[in-house]
């Protein structure tokens, strides 16, 4: 047990990006993960980066948008009315092609709403949110652990890409303390500069530019079509998913982050009294794992997806199965969390006894 | 005894040589050259990054031979800090009209000079957005007209204009903040030498520096080039006085 | 085997601190623990709580909707986490702070004058170690020498010097209730 | 070479620096260049006293300016 | 045809906004949109009302926030980019349950892109964009006279339901000029200050108080309950759908705005060449017509999806019709519009030659 | 000759009557109830709209008997400018934290003085963003630590302080900008008179007014009530120093 | 009627009002109120002065004051 | 019926205002008509053109991507606009700015020294109406008579007295195409 500390989430969260060798963090106070900025603060020092607390949120992601530019590993962190604010820069970023992670600590809404766990936030993250054309992979872990795991991926995968990745949790995992083993460091000495930074030129043979300006339709549509071609290829690689007692499934829960984690206590309670059930827990949301979804056609009697918002996972649940299996939902909202047995009396609502 | 050419002026050498898409006239074709025999001057152009506005310089990046980003509308200090901060060996420098730094922008431009750390600003102030085809800037004069003040800015529906320089110099972060105009040669040359200090502030790390230059729009001015000259001299510098309003030790 | 409780009272009735004592000797045993605060909008003041769960598996829920127990520092708290407590579950009440009995009548309850015995070994801020020995008196996630050995994590330094007393408070809870 | 040497497809034909040459020896020429613009020209090139003032106005960098010196 | 006027659409959209009874306008300039500020300055003033030019998006939705809460007609407009801005603003004017119209000149993006026409913001128009559970009505007319005719459905649906009404065009019909009519014109005398504006009490027996928050997570559920009655409502009554051609169609194009209309063109064409093709033309994006494009079930043989975006209204499509139909799906991005011959090459490269 | 009692001090009558979600000896609430008495004694709760922030102050609005509104954070000068603009014969204030005024909504503020249209802005300086925990502010002094400035503000790091009524004085738009104190009596009643007029500047038509109050926050500072009096006195005063910086003609 | 009233259940027990009473009649009570508070209590009503500093240092409003006077 | 033509050339050429001219005085037929402009990133100078649809019914597509015809005022435009006209389409060109022949065989191509004519009618500035003229000529999508009522929208106060000579340069385009 030597190696596991007992942390925050959004601390050790915070944690996890710098193992994974983010050291510039720019951000904005707001509840419920004022400890990522917090902990940057008295970290990010010790190893080196720097910490900088933006004037806003819009001021963050442009912050960020500037040293992604110069190709170091960079985050930002807030949570929904603050990520409503970075729509415009994170559109930006994408059209520009530079790589950033952003964490969204979802909390309820609309607008000021309150300081309570939600998922209100997944349309704004995998479908629209600032203007045009653009993806970014969202990963959504559902436990402390795995976030920081996956912050290794984030920042390998943006880099790899040069595209945004957002972590989205709720303030459930965010507040919340559990042990945590911190397996990968990455050695940021190993990370070199790429070759389209802006770092000045320095010798180079040319100055870099990076824009998502490009004036002319016929270009901005090459330029579309290249950032659609990356997003394919991510669509293709790139998702995941958990199965949780799939092998013998009668029906699936569908959920992802702190709602996957309370369904397993569901499926525990149902399978107790003879219900198969298991879960399908997406840990990208986009890429959405509809091919992995898609294998259970034939063999499930129906899904339940459960969400702390209304009919947004849904919407990719049904594009991706389409009503080739019965399809039920369960939401809640404003911060509401339903405890193992709401999500069950919902099932067997929708359900009956599950046979 | 043989004859040889001396040189007086030329083009210089960070400047990629392109004809620019300003209009006839426009001195942000002088500030622009400014920069660029600056960045020459100094040997800045292997350790410069350009940040770039939305308005009328939007596409300032292709006209020079050092490296460049573009920002989003007003956030051009905001993405300079987060360039600075990682490389602080680098010169960078934001370039910004009215609308992009008084307007949409403030915030930013507020909190960079506030910071202090450094960074130089060269603000085109002329008094409208020109890029978006005149609308008023916070720099607009009472009276002018603009496409959204159609009768002449009044305080009571369109409220007054800005200073930036002395507003800014009001801060304890800036070392270096002037205002110069573009006018005429020798306005020139004083511009030239404010905005040698103002990159020095940064070289010597010594802290924010901004540079407010007078231009002209002569295309939403509906004037010609040289009465937009004029114009800067007679209406616009009354209301905004030439000279430097915060100069910490050290800055030279 | 999974404990689980809610502990829940005002801000600054050390309420959270007991409860990741109480995590994070779950967690040198060895255990998997998980701990979640709920928080009121004042910053001082108003109402605090949070759930601890210690147990072999993983944890799935670290959201409570029915605790197996639940300490309570104030009438509020005692109000609202009475009701939630699964049947024959545990409702540890600081009696001196709450006047009201319980209305359940299959819960164990403990009604223990918590601040009164804190006071009487120096300061009522010990009121929640008194409490906490209380709890694990009733019920035994974790040893009460995994908390010492927890508290030595949160009182270093200048603070260090108090360790003995809460040891002393969080014994007195154990003895009230053993005592019984 | 010439003193005051003007890069016709360059110039815009703004007039900034016939408007400040104190000599008097820049006008707008009646050619038309590739992109529209009539460009400035310098009618006599001996006139030319180096002041800078024209390279030091044009918006465009259309002007670059040299002198003979004695070596 | 003394009735009709030649306008560039911008400045129509605003004078029909101005006839729908708006007086108050709050906005910051942006291309292809500046003609609809610069006539709001010019005319409200005319009209009793008011034209303040923000300094920035942000601070034009929160302006229109509190005009709202007066309980005026109130609207903002912008593009792209400062559309994004306004995303936060946006979910507090839902989350507060006031009305306003909102218009977005969409371009090329993603990030500052170019300023030519676009779709590529029907994601955040309809799906994300700001935090938390929140709907817009969104009108997407594809002529300037619809447009006008729009913004009146566009006022009062946003007075009757207390909430955010989109209005989506691009710079196409921004930029230009067709004779409009103004057919309706409101008496702004004849509007009532609504009972739960903040006026000033005068009297009234009560303070009135307009807020997004609801610090207690059952009572901001409680609140997302009522928002969701209030969209299931708009849902069930709202959608509008022009059907052309429609009648003996084998084929459909989906398409609205701009592309809608380029697609009448190609329709004619493709007639010419004995295709069937008709056009399914949303006139509400949100509502999305998907009932009455369901009726098309087991009549149609295709349907292509058209769009200058990738993918984005093709999702409803497809959640419409969940592959009860086959799908074409044709797109283009940064700003490039095609013409009605690459649209008909594009069905006849899907579809065949549509027998 | 009967005895009567005389009121020394009552309850204002604008005030709502519940209990605050302050914490103990926040002087949030010496605002507060300074705001009540105003309205009260200048009889404006029936044309009162209040514009609350987000901050400690975000349930503003449960306290007063008047209309308000509760702005996004930061934005409450813009919504503001909406309510007057449709209803210029109301009285409409902002009450504002430091976070919320001089970070994130540094543009509004600056603008909405700029522009010069009466308002209202109570602006509360306590040195840091209390509701979130706090966190460093543009008012957090040199030296001093936050949650996000552990080892103390220093410019290298952090950036230098801001001093808002200095800066927005400097603008043409203000009527009237104090910094006021509420540490003791004496200052409390100063800071009264000079809200007086900065509700008057408004309520006579004559422009924009602020007044910056230099607040206490015993949580985050982690002080008692008393010693924080005692550090605004000895610590804030000094860089925050109190005076009007702006009064225009009319201004009483 | 007294002349300091101290709203009990309002007092948060900061100690302002004590920390500013001229004539220290002020003292922490030792009862706690419903919020869990030791509320202000006055001492010796006859010894206010009517200074009015305790109602103008209290955030609660928690602090009404009065004074008899011959009518 | 529908007359469709895209006008090109630089910004300050008076491009897009012929195209309004044509779009209102078809208006004023009673025809449907749209004018759809595009400009390059430059404020000034820099390429523009504008589409215009005259029609008898509801106009579908305002977008022209096979113009019938294509007025052009100089190299640039005359470029990009040749390849796409529709077959036996109409190229109008400024022959004083332009030196080269359109290389397509299947259009009718009309060279008119329109600046020169202009120049010779008191001012350059006239080019567009030469052009214009030239258009008018060659189709009739609109009767002449009523671009001269168009006319006396756009030319109001001072500039009224313009009206004759704009007239005139209308007529000399005219003339030139009719003379041939
Ligand atoms: C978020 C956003 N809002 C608005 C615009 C539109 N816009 C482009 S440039 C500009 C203003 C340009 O004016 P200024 O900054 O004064 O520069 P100038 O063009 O005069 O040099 C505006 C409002 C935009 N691109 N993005
Ligand atoms: C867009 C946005 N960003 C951040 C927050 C989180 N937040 C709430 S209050 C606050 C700052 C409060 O500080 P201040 O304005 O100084 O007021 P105080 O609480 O000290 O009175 C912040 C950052 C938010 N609600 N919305
Ligand atoms: S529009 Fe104005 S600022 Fe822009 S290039 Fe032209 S003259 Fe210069
Ligand atoms: S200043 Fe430059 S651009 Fe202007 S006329 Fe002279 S040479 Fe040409
Ligand atoms: S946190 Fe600070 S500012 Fe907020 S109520 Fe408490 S003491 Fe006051
Ligand atoms: S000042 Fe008010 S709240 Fe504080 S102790 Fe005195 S009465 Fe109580």
């Amino acid at each position: 047990m030597s190696d596991k500390v007992l942390m925050k989430g959004a601390e050790a969260l915070a944690e996890g990006a710098i193992q994974a060798g983010c050291r510039y963090y720019f951000g904005y106070p707001i509840t419920p993960q004022n400890e990522t900025p917090e902990y940057m603060s008295r970290r990010l020092p010790e190893v080196g980066g720097r910490f900088v607390q933006a004037e806003s949120e819009v001021a963050s992601i442009n912050m960020v948008y500037g040293a992604a530019c110069a190709g170091v590993r960079v985050m930002t962190s807030s949570s929904s009315p603050g990520i409503s604010l970075m729509q415009e820069g994170i559109s930006y970023i994408s059209g520009s092609n530079v790589p950033c992670v952003v964490m969204n600590a979802m909390r309820g809404g609309p607008g000021l709403g309150n300081i309570a766990p939600a998922q209100a936030d997944y349309f704004q993250a995998v479908k629209g949110g600032g203007n045009g054309d653009y993806k970014r992979i969202v990963f959504a872990p559902s436990s402390i652990q795995e976030g920081v795991d996956l912050f290794v991926d984030a920042f390998e995968l943006a880099d790899k890409y040069r595209m945004v990745v957002m972590v989205i949790v709720d303030g459930l995992i965010g507040q919340m303390m559990e042990p945590v083993e911190f397996k990968t460091r990455i050695d940021v000495s190993t990370l070199k500069t790429p070759e389209w930074a802006t770092v000045g030129r320095h010798g180079r043979d040319h100055a870099n530019i990076i824009t998502s300006l490009t004036l002319d339709a016929a270009g901005l549509e090459q330029w579309n079509l290249k950032l659609q071609a990356k997003y394919a290829q991510v669509e293709l690689t790139e998702s995941r998913i958990e199965e949780y007692q799939m092998d013998d499934a009668d029906y699936a829960i569908i959920a992802y982050g702190t709602m996957a984690r309370i369904a397993k206590t569901t499926i525990r309670i149902a399978r107790a009294k003879g219900i198969k059930l298991g879960l399908l827990r997406p840990i990208t949301v986009w890429p959405f794992p509809a091919k992995q979804i898609q294998t259970y056609v034939g063999k499930l009697k129906g899904t339940l997806t459960v969400e702390l918002a209304y009919r947004q996972l849904f919407e990719d649940v049904q594009l991706a199965l389409c009503g080739k299996i019965p399809l039920g939902w369960y939401g809640r909202g404003g911060g509401v969390v339903p405890g193992p047995q709401e999500i069950l009396a919902a099932f067997e609502e929708q359900f009956g006894k599950g046979r | 005894m043989a004859e040889q050419m001396k040189v007086i002026y030329e083009r210089p050498r960070s400047w990629a040589n392109k004809v620019t898409h300003y209009c006839p006239g426009c001195t942000h074709g002088v500030a622009h050259r400014l920069v660029a025999e600056l960045v020459d001057e100094m040997g800045l152009v292997d350790k410069t990054i350009g940040v770039w506005p939305v308005g009328c310089a939007v596409l300032g990046y292709d006209y020079f031979n050092f490296d460049s980003v573009e920002a989003a509308h007003g956030r051009a200090p905001a993405m300079a800090t987060g360039i600075k901060v990682t490389n602080p060996d680098n010169f960078v420098f934001t370039y910004q009209g009215d609308g992009d730094l008084a307007s949409i922008g403030m915030a930013e431009i507020v909190h960079a000079a506030a910071r202090g750390w450094p960074i130089t600003v060269i603000f085109i102030n002329n008094g409208n957005y020109g890029m978006t085809g005149g609308q008023m800037a916070p720099t607009t004069l009472l009276g002018q007209k603009t496409t959204t003040s159609p009768l002449g800015r009044t305080p009571q529906a369109n409220g007054f204009p800005i200073r930036v320089a002395e507003m800014l110099a009001q801060l304890d972060g800036p070392a270096y903040i002037a205002r110069v105009s573009l006018d005429s040669p020798v306005n020139i040359r004083k511009a030239k030498s404010a905005m040698r200090k103002a990159f020095n502030a940064q070289v010597r790390g010594i802290g924010f520096s901004l540079v407010e230059c007078l231009s002209t729009c002569p295309t939403n001015w509906k004037l010609t080039p040289v009465e937009s000259m004029e114009r800067v001299r007679k209406e616009v510098m009354p209301y905004f006085p030439l000279g430097e309003f915060k100069v910490v030790e050290g800055v030279l | 085997m999974e404990h689980n409780v809610v502990i829940a009272g005002f801000g600054g009735q050390g309420v959270m601190l007991i409860g990741e004592l109480l995590a994070r000797a779950g967690m040198e045993e060895g255990k998997e623990v998980t701990w979640l605060p709920s928080y009121g909008p004042e910053q001082r003041g108003g109402t605090a709580n949070c759930a601890v769960v210690v147990a072999d598996e993983p944890i799935a829920s670290p959201l409570l909707t029915e605790p197996q127990a639940a300490i309570v520092f104030n009438r509020q708290s005692f109000d609202k986490f009475e009701p939630a407590i699964e049947k024959g579950g545990l409702l540890v009440i600081d009696s001196t702070l709450i006047d009201r009995k319980a209305s359940r009548a299959d819960l164990d309850v403990v009604y223990i004058p918590a601040t009164d015995i804190a006071t009487e070994l120096g300061n009522s801020k010990f009121t929640n170690m008194v409490l906490l020995g209380a709890y694990l008196g009733k019920v035994n996630p974790i040893s009460i020498a995994s908390v010492h050995g927890a508290l030595s994590v949160f009182l270093t330094g200048k603070k260090a010097a108090l360790i003995e007393v809460n040891k002393k408070a969080l014994q007195a809870g154990v003895d009230f209730v053993n005592k019984k | 070479m010439e003193r005051v040497s003007i890069d016709e497809e360059r110039c815009k034909s703004c007039g900034l620096c016939i408007s400040i040459c104190p000599v008097k020896i820049l006008i707008i020429s009646d050619r038309l260049n590739a992109r529209g613009f009539r460009p400035a020209q310098c009618t006599d090139q001996d006139k030319c006293t180096s002041c800078g003032s024209c390279a030091l106005i044009c918006p465009d960098i259309a002007i670059e300016l040299h002198r003979e010196v004695k070596v």
